[in-house]
């Protein structure tokens, strides 16, 4: 609009190639007036090189909530780990991290909304088709059970007497089957995140759905260790060695084949998200490797807990990164399309 | 055609779905070139000669359709012995005067008929555009004139015609045109196989064509043609022009033209014209033939019309009053004398000539002179704010504190905010509904001139003044309604329509109407259309419950209907050419015509009809002469008088070009319009020197999204979006000889201008071999100006004036210029650039090109063939 | 609204009730969609028009509610246009109802550099007088050989071909009384 | 209960989204083969629509100023300038001094503009080769010639010329994935078997713009909403036409009960070979493809991907019972790894 009036309206918005889009460049032709345009070949066609999906109009706040829904679902099981195994300083980190995780997880939600006051509509149907549905159901499950259990954490400082008393009393009892309910949700709350991603018509995390949910599960479980380690009394804390390199077991095997998906894998492997994604395994490692290493000294286990949230963080953030890109260039949408359509046409030429 | 009439385009899809092949000629592949079966690209303002090699492709191959020419045409009328062509004169006829640039059109006449039968002195005529009388009519000629049916006399239409084209060979449209010979051919060949008895070709043109220093010529020409291929006045033929605006056609037919009345009678002029009756003679020419011999019927309405009970028999009803000509009145006149300081007051009516107008300085600096303006539109338009925005403001030629002219503007409403009539492109008068109020101020035309009016004579009430005489005998009484006054447009139609002057009844056609007083009608083709005191023109039967012709939606005049000349469906005995083509007959058991559309032929008089020997006017069309308003009754493939250019078209190069006419000596059309005024300055031509300075060639049209100057696009929002800036189409090898890159900036230079615009370089464009050499072509459209939501500078500032002589439109479909990289320089340092380049190209001081180059020594080169 | 009611009306409870469990769509209907109609329905009145823009001459309906155009779109009665528009025809609601459009008289005095408002009784009234002035200042009588002219060269008028044919008429007809010849139109153009 | 082809291959969809006894199912086949380009389906969609701006930049995308299907333009005329033939017609610019086609390096200028469509993503940039490979062929080189036209190496290269036109819009697929994801039924199947937005219940999760195969619906900037074509659903209740259709000048767009349009789409396709074009193809027309079919389908004359289309889109939600399998397995292995972790030795 402002272009229209000014003595010089806008001309061509140059937008600067980005680091994933690096086949074009303009430069000046010596000797002549105007500029030339040099173009490398593509091997695809597409209308002006535009992308041919949207790219997901997600912000970061999803990429956040990611990572803080992973980490209040892992923070919930070892919270009832903890809790039936009788560790009660790990037990309340677990419900506290949990609760701190669906609560910013709720407030990422709503944030990225377009029309934030209606956050409540999510909940006129439920969708088995759905993913944001199924997840919608599945917070609504389990953040007051979450919430119940962490506040049962309290009942220490209420008065012993009165009806406040009596809360004190049942307060543990109701703290524990929430903390046991909210569990029991805790791996379908970490897990349907990586459907929530696949069910898109976004290369990268569609054709990514055998290991987005490995990817998850493990990350979330790292995060939660993590925040375990950091937080949680040491004498407390051995089963979150294991447990961090169970959660790193089961996302470097879950997503082992990330990049090896072919062309659609490409940006967990290069740009910046490949980097993020890159990242994220060489902390979740160092992280497993000094939890592992760090039985007795507070530091190590804090800078492993450090490294493994940050694992979550960039593993989340760099999955969420590697979908905006697929989308953005349409080679991606249509390369292997192509390819699908040539298999289709001609099935037998293979000896 | 898809590009600015994109709905009238689904009859052209209709038909291709139907086995019609189209062909399309345009200087750039358009939207209509996409789906067209053939694409011709032509250098802009070489038409004529394009379809002079399709008239002679026709007649060196006898591809004519005999019988129909014999029969309707003058093909076998025999001319004069004192007529000399083209071929001998190196491009200029007979009867030329060098002093005045005009012809002496008496040596054109027919064989037989008298030398004074050339009515008035053709430089008048060129000054009072007295070619658009003809739109309802012929020129006068006698009726009776010698034949040759046989076709073989040397002096007759068709042998005379075969020699003037002779020259228009394949490869001369090559050299002129740059259309490659096999195109060229495949058009002829499917032009003349898809015409004739079973199938008939139509031509299509958008008005572009009448801006040309030749255009009336250019549609001579496509007339010729499609008479030669027995193609007017049947279905599926003729000559459509598609208009482009949507009464552009009733603002013609009850014209706000200078030259002209209602019904197409002329303004009387202050020498021709003295009397009523010298007046009316001009226009029926007793002897002729046809329709005509009744102007002192219509005249006389018209006038009993203006001035009711005042206008009587013995004041020649008033004619008196009626203001005179005494040369060009036109637009572009109009303008110069306003920059020269003659005119006081100018009204503009939903018009915007800062920006649709040649010369858009010109336009500008004409008004910025004024004591007072009116504007009436709908919108800020940039001929209400040149004296605010203009760019004449940044180089200060235009000074808002110094320029004195007042300004009104006034809203107008909007074509759903007033009830009314539009006649589009095909005659066709559709009435409107109002459907709202308008909002404020806003008025309709019909408010504010009936307004004015009213106050006015309340002013003059009491004067005494001779001159006043005529507003206050105005017949100035409509009814009118609603909470402001507004004046009833239904009132309006139907003293359009004409009535009876005792008891009111409206006349239900022209051949109702009196000489004597006793009727009274507006515009006396358009009578029928308040037939029974209905609207005709609102008539909406829907279209699917009536035939194809659809005669009971709308009206068209005359009589409703709606092929002219449609007795030329059926054969000179009446009956259909062939089933096929079936359209209008005679039906000789009720001894009647009859068919699908209003016969335009009295409907009893039988094919065998042979007037009386002397027999003048309707008594003299003989049953077989479909061309009933011609002196002859015949379709002129050779016009004796009326066009005065020539009576047949020659190719002359555009008025800006850069190529020398291959064809012949003379460049330019010789007898155009030209004002030497200091302003309108024009680049040369050859056989000029300095001609390379302006190398390119440019031609100006529509985008589909956008109208005319913009003021009914550029500032709606879901228009503006589409085309949001001012471009410039060029060619991949142009755009590499200037440097010029895809979206970035340039500018175009001619002697009048500089504007810039963002380049499109694109395949749509191609360089054209002209004449050895390489020619480009830049495309621009015109819709750009500096208000509104989406702007740019005008196309039209490139223009100089050059105007057609016959009905002095101006050439703004083709010009030269210069191209270059960037955005143009701006406030003083444009001016340089301009000085700059007419000093390279000549002097500094006001250029006009020769309008005479016969004589000129023509660099060694013969250009006869 | 019955607390029967509200649980009746919430998708969910349709979904599981209905004939839709996947709540894709009779399920999902919301109260928005289901009161829908189009406006045409709705509109107080039609009036049949032409479309401004082009000479083709298509036909338009033009729908109104509480004195505004609601919308305008093509007559399929029209032999001519057969119910279609183009852009320009397409967008003829957006040209009437344009924010831009003026709707009050403006007024810019000699030598002023900004416009002042007006009454439109004023204006008509001040452009009577000049008419009247300049046709006094430029009256020509006769011509030099005492022949009548009966005009003046000193107003001038250009008019769009959007004019309707009465208002063409109209003008014509008033500018012949008052002498005034200079008459001239997008026709010439 | 869901049919069995609830999530994938031919379906009725009105039934399957609950509807007793619907209307037959209602689309559009457009026919780019009589596209002019005039773009009044765009605006007559504006009009009715009430569709704010797109935007007001020269895009140098052809004459396509829109640039992209999005929130405020639910059409959009794709033009695609090409030195190919046009099949029917006599080659453009035969035996004319030609040179080197630019088209190529013109779209690849093209694909770098941009436009505030006041939408998100609205236009994003494009990667200049592709789209120099839309307007080139495989063959194209990359510069055009110094030489002045008609000379140098006599080769002319675009003697033939195209330009494509073609209106898009949202494809109504059986299967839409926009609509399965939706988590509020915002998006609903209507009984004429189109997919809508409710405009009063879309609380802007965005969820839908990434899954759509097509790239077709988008969030609106100063609305938060997703909004799309609803194929006038207005109007179809009412029994008229939907104004993009009903403006059409030459029946590029139809209107009407998909099966009558499929049924003369292909007897259009089987013309169109006869005289000569045999790029002709539909696109979107078979119940097959991976969304079931589009109720909104295509005849082409190019590869979809040159008119911004997929080629082989399928529906994402086909695998959606495989990833429920993933995640559940993923979800198990986390619980158990848990339990693996907390069980043993107390220290």
């Amino acid at each position: 609009m402002t272009g229209a009036t000014s003595p010089e309206p806008a001309g061509r918005r140059e937008s600067p190639a980005g680091p994933d889009q690096p086949d074009g460049q303009r430069r000046r032709r010596a000797g002549h007036g105007g500029e030339q345009l040099t173009v490398p070949p593509a091997d695809f066609a597409s209308y002006y090189g535009r992308p041919i999906l949207k790219p997901p109009v997600w912000k970061h706040d999803i990429a956040g909530y990611l990572f803080t829904g992973g980490l209040a679902a892992g923070s919930s099981l070892i919270g009832a780990g903890a809790q039936l195994t009788g560790r009660p300083g790990l037990r309340a980190v677990g419900r506290w991290a949990a609760l701190g995780g669906v609560a910013a997880s709720t407030y990422l939600l709503v944030h990225d909304l377009g029309r934030p006051d209606r956050f409540h509509h999510m909940l006129r149907v439920a969708k088995l088709t759905s993913p944001m549905s199924i997840g919608t159901w599945i917070l609504t499950a389990f953040g007051p059970m979450a919430g119940v259990a962490a506040v049962a954490e309290l009942a220490p400082l209420l008065p012993r007497h009165g009806p406040l008393g009596l809360a004190r009393r049942v307060a543990p009892t109701v703290g524990n089957v929430a903390g046991l309910a909210a569990a029991a949700t805790a791996p379908a709350l970490a897990t349907y995140t990586g459907v929530l991603l696949a069910d898109t018509a976004v290369p990268a995390w569609h054709d990514a759905y055998p290991s987005l949910p490995f990817v998850f599960a493990g990350s979330a479980l790292a995060a939660a260790s993590g925040v375990g380690l950091i937080a949680a009394p040491a004498a407390q804390t051995a089963p979150l060695r294991k447990l961090a390199l169970a959660a790193a077991t089961i996302e470097l095997v879950g997503g082992r084949r990330l990049e090896r998906l072919g062309l659609t894998g490409e940006p967990y492997g290069h740009g910046r998200s490949g980097r993020l994604v890159m990242a994220g395994r060489a902390l979740l490692a160092v992280g497993t490797a000094t939890a592992l290493l760090s039985r007795r000294s507070r530091i190590l286990s804090a800078i492993s807990g450090a490294a493994l949230v940050a694992s979550s963080v960039a593993t989340r953030f760099g999955v969420f990164e590697a979908g905006r890109v697929s989308a953005r260039d349409p080679k991606y949408t249509v390369v292997p399309q192509r390819e699908r359509l040539a298999q289709k046409n001609e099935p037998a030429t293979r000896p | 055609m898809a590009e600015a009439h994109p709905v009238g385009f689904q009859w052209v899809m209709e038909a291709k779905r139907r086995g019609a092949k189209v062909f399309h000629v345009d200087p750039r592949f358009t939207r209509t070139s996409a789906l067209a079966d053939s694409y011709l690209p032509i250098r802009a303002g070489t038409d004529i000669a394009l379809l002079g090699g399709v008239v002679r492709y026709i007649l060196e191959n006898e591809l004519d359709f005999r019988e129909y020419v014999v029969a309707y045409t003058n093909a076998a009328t025999i001319l004069s012995e004192d007529f000399r062509d083209t071929e001998d004169m190196h491009g200029l006829f007979s009867g030329f005067q060098e002093d005045n640039a005009s012809y002496d059109q008496s040596s054109w006449r027919y064989e037989g008929e008298s030398q004074n039968a050339t009515p008035r002195d053709t430089e008048t005529q060129r000054e009072t555009a007295a070619g658009l009388e003809h739109e309802s009519h012929g020129a006068p000629v006698n009726g009776q004139t010698e034949r040759d049916e046989t076709l073989q006399h040397p002096r007759c239409v068709y042998q005379v015609l075969k020699r003037h084209y002779a020259r228009y060979t394949p490869e001369m449209v090559e050299r002129v045109c740059g259309i490659p010979q096999e195109k060229f051919l495949e058009l002829c060949e499917a032009w003349t196989a898809n015409s004739g008895r079973d199938r008939t070709g139509m031509l299509v043109y958008s008005v572009g064509w009448t801006q040309h220093s030749v255009g009336v010529q250019y549609i001579r020409t496509g007339a010729i043609i499609q008479l030669l291929l027995g193609n007017v006045g049947r279905p599926g033929g003729g000559v459509m022009a598609l208009r482009g605006h949507a009464s552009i056609q009733g603002s013609t037919d009850i014209p706000t033209l200078f030259n002209l009345l209602p019904g197409y009678l002329p303004m009387p002029h202050h020498a021709d014209h003295p009397t009523l009756d010298t007046w009316v003679d001009s226009i029926r020419h007793p002897g002729q033939k046809g329709f005509w011999g009744n102007a002192r019927t219509y005249g006389v309405n018209l006038l009993k019309a203006y001035w009711g009970d005042a206008a009587t028999a013995e004041n020649d009803y008033c004619y008196g009053y009626m203001p005179r000509m005494t040369g060009d009145h036109g637009t572009y006149q109009q303008v110069l004398n306003m920059i020269d300081g003659k005119v006081k007051g100018y009204f503009l009516l939903g018009q915007n000539p800062a920006v649709g107008s040649a010369h858009g300085r010109a336009q500008r600096l004409g008004m910025a002179n004024l004591d007072w303006l009116v504007v009436r539109d709908l919108f800020m338009i940039e001929s209400a704010t040149f004296w605010q925005n203009g760019p004449e403001i940044e180089t200060g030629e235009i000074v808002p504190e110094e320029c004195r002219t007042e300004v009104f503007f006034l809203p107008a409403a909007s074509h759903v905010e007033k009830e009314g009539s539009f006649t589009q492109t095909q005659r066709l008068l559709q009435w409107r509904e109002k459907a709202v109020e308008p909002p404020g101020d806003a008025r309709s035309e019909l408010w504010f001139f009936y307004h004015l009016g009213r106050i006015i004579r309340e002013r003059l009430s009491t004067s005494t003044q001779p001159r006043d005489r005529a507003l206050l005998d105005l017949n100035w009484n409509y009814p009118t309604h609603g909470p402001n006054a507004e004046p009833s447009a239904e009132a309006v139609l139907y003293e359009i329509n004409g009535y009876e002057v005792a008891g009111g009844r409206p006349l239900s056609s022209f051949t109702e109407m009196k000489d004597d007083g006793s009727t009274a009608g507006g515009c006396w083709i358009y009578t029928g259309v308040y037939e029974d005191g209905v609207n005709q023109a609102a008539r909406r039967k829907p279209g699917a419950e009536q035939s194809l012709v659809a005669p009971e939606w709308g009206w068209a005049w005359p009589a409703n209907r709606r092929i002219l000349y449609n007795r030329a469906s059926a054969d000179p005995d009446g009956r259909p050419w062939s089933e096929r083509k079936k359209y209008v007959w005679w039906d000789p058991e009720k001894a009647e015509w009859t068919g699908y559309d209003v016969p335009d032929f009295e409907k009893t008089k039988p094919p065998t009809y042979r007037p009386p020997p002397n027999s003048s006017g309707v008594a003299g069309i003989a049953g077989d002469d479909p061309f009933i308003l011609q002196g002859d009754g015949k379709g002129w493939l050779y016009a004796p008088t009326g066009v005065l250019d020539g009576p047949m078209p020659t190719h002359y190069e555009p008025v800006e070009s850069p190529v020398r006419n291959p064809l012949y000596r003379q460049q330019a059309n010789p007898t155009r319009k030209v004002y030497t005024h200091p302003i309108n300055t024009l680049n040369p031509s050859p056989p000029e020197e300095h001609s390379q300075v302006f190398p390119y060639v440019f031609t100006v049209s529509r985008l589909t999204e956008h109208h005319t100057a913009g003021g009914m696009s550029r500032m709606v929002r879901p228009l503006a979006e589409l085309q949001p800036e001012m471009f410039v189409e060029v060619s991949p090898e142009l755009a590499v000889e200037r440097g010029l890159t895809h979206l970035d900036w340039a500018h175009l230079v001619t002697a009048r201008a500089a504007i810039e615009a963002k380049v499109l370089v694109t395949d749509r464009l191609t360089p054209l071999r002209v004449d050895g050499r390489i020619i480009h072509q830049l495309w621009l459209p015109y819709h750009f100006g500096f208000e509104g939501l989406v702007t740019g500078e005008s196309a039209n500032d490139l223009f100089g004036i050059s105007l057609d002589p016959n009905v002095l439109i101006q050439e703004s479909k083709v010009g030269t210029c210069d191209v270059r990289p960037g955005r143009r320089p701006r406030g003083q340092d444009l001016l340089n650039l301009l000085v700059d380049y007419r000093r390279r190209s000549g002097d500094l001081g006001p250029h006009y090109p020769p309008q005479v180059t016969t004589d000129v020594a023509d660099s060694g080169r013969d250009r006869e063939v | 609204m019955g607390v029967r009611r509200w649980v009746e009306s919430w998708p969910l409870y349709r979904q599981l009730t209905g004939t839709d469990p996947l709540g894709r769509g009779a399920a999902a209907k919301s109260a928005g969609s289901l009161s829908l109609t189009a406006r045409t329905e709705t509109a107080d009145s039609m009036a049949r028009s032409v479309c401004p823009y082009c000479a083709v001459g298509c036909g338009q309906r033009v729908f109104v509610k509480d004195g505004q155009v609601t919308q305008i779109e093509g007559d399929p009665d029209s032999p001519i246009s057969r119910g279609r528009l183009c852009p320009k025809g397409a967008a003829s609601k957006s040209l009437v109802t344009s924010p831009l459009r003026q709707t009050t008289v403006r007024y810019r005095r000699p030598y002023s550099t900004q416009w002042e408002d007006l009454d439109l009784d004023t204006a008509m009234n001040m452009i009577a007088d000049r008419v009247l002035a300049a046709r006094d200042e430029t009256w020509e009588d006769v011509d030099a050989q005492g022949r009548p002219l009966n005009r003046t060269l000193g107003i001038s008028s250009l008019g769009g071909a959007t004019l309707d044919n009465e208002e063409n008429y109209l003008i014509k007809k008033l500018f012949t009384a008052m002498g005034a010849l200079q008459i001239e139109n997008q026709a010439r153009i | 209960m869901p049919h069995v082809n609830s999530l994938y291959g031919p379906l009725d969809p009105a039934p399957d989204a609950g509807y007793v006894d619907p209307p037959p199912r209602m689309g559009f086949f457009t026919d780019t083969s009589v596209c002019i380009g005039c773009k009044a389906c765009e605006v007559a969609c504006k009009e009715w629509n009430d569709v704010p701006t797109s935007g007001l930049d020269l895009l140098g995308m052809s004459y396509d100023n829109t640039g992209a299907l999005t929130a405020n333009s639910w059409r959009h005329v794709a033009f695609v300038e090409q030195p190919r033939s046009a099949g029917w017609a006599t080659p453009a610019f035969e035996h004319e001094p030609d040179g080197p086609p630019i088209s190529p390096e013109t779209a690849a200028v093209g694909a770098r503009t941009g436009t505030d469509t006041g939408t998100d993503p609205g236009l994003p940039p494009g990667s200049p080769a592709a789209a120099a490979r839309m307007s080139g062929g495989p063959e194209f080189l990359g510069m055009p010639g110094a030489q002045p036209p008609g000379r140098g190496t006599g080769v002319e290269q675009r003697t033939d010329f195209r330009w494509l036109m073609m209106s898009d819009v949202c494809k109504h697929c059986t299967h839409a994935a926009c609509l399965d994801v939706c988590p509020t039924g915002s998006l609903f199947r209507t009984e004429f078997g189109t997919v809508v937005v409710q405009e009063d219940i879309c609380n802007g999760c965005g969820y839908c713009i990434s899954a759509c195969p097509y790239g077709v619906i988008d969030q609106r900037k100063d609305d938060g909403r997703a909004w799309k074509c609803t194929l006038c659903y207005d109007r179809l209740g009412v029994g008229m036409t939907p104004a993009c259709a009903k403006a059409c000048p030459t029946e590029s767009i139809q209107y009407g009960a998909l099966d009558d349009l499929r049924e003369r789409a292909a007897a259009r396709v089987a013309t169109l070979h006869e005289q000569g074009v045999p790029d002709a193809r539909l696109y979107g027309h078979d119940p097959n493809d991976g969304v079931g079919g589009d109720g909104a389908f295509f005849l082409l004359l190019d590869e979809p991907e040159v008119y911004g289309l997929p080629p082989d889109p399928i529906v994402t939600t086909r695998d959606l019972p495989a990833m429920w399998k993933r995640a559940g397995l993923a979800a198990l292995a986390m619980a158990a790894a848990t339990a693996l972790a907390f069980l043993g030795r107390q220290p």
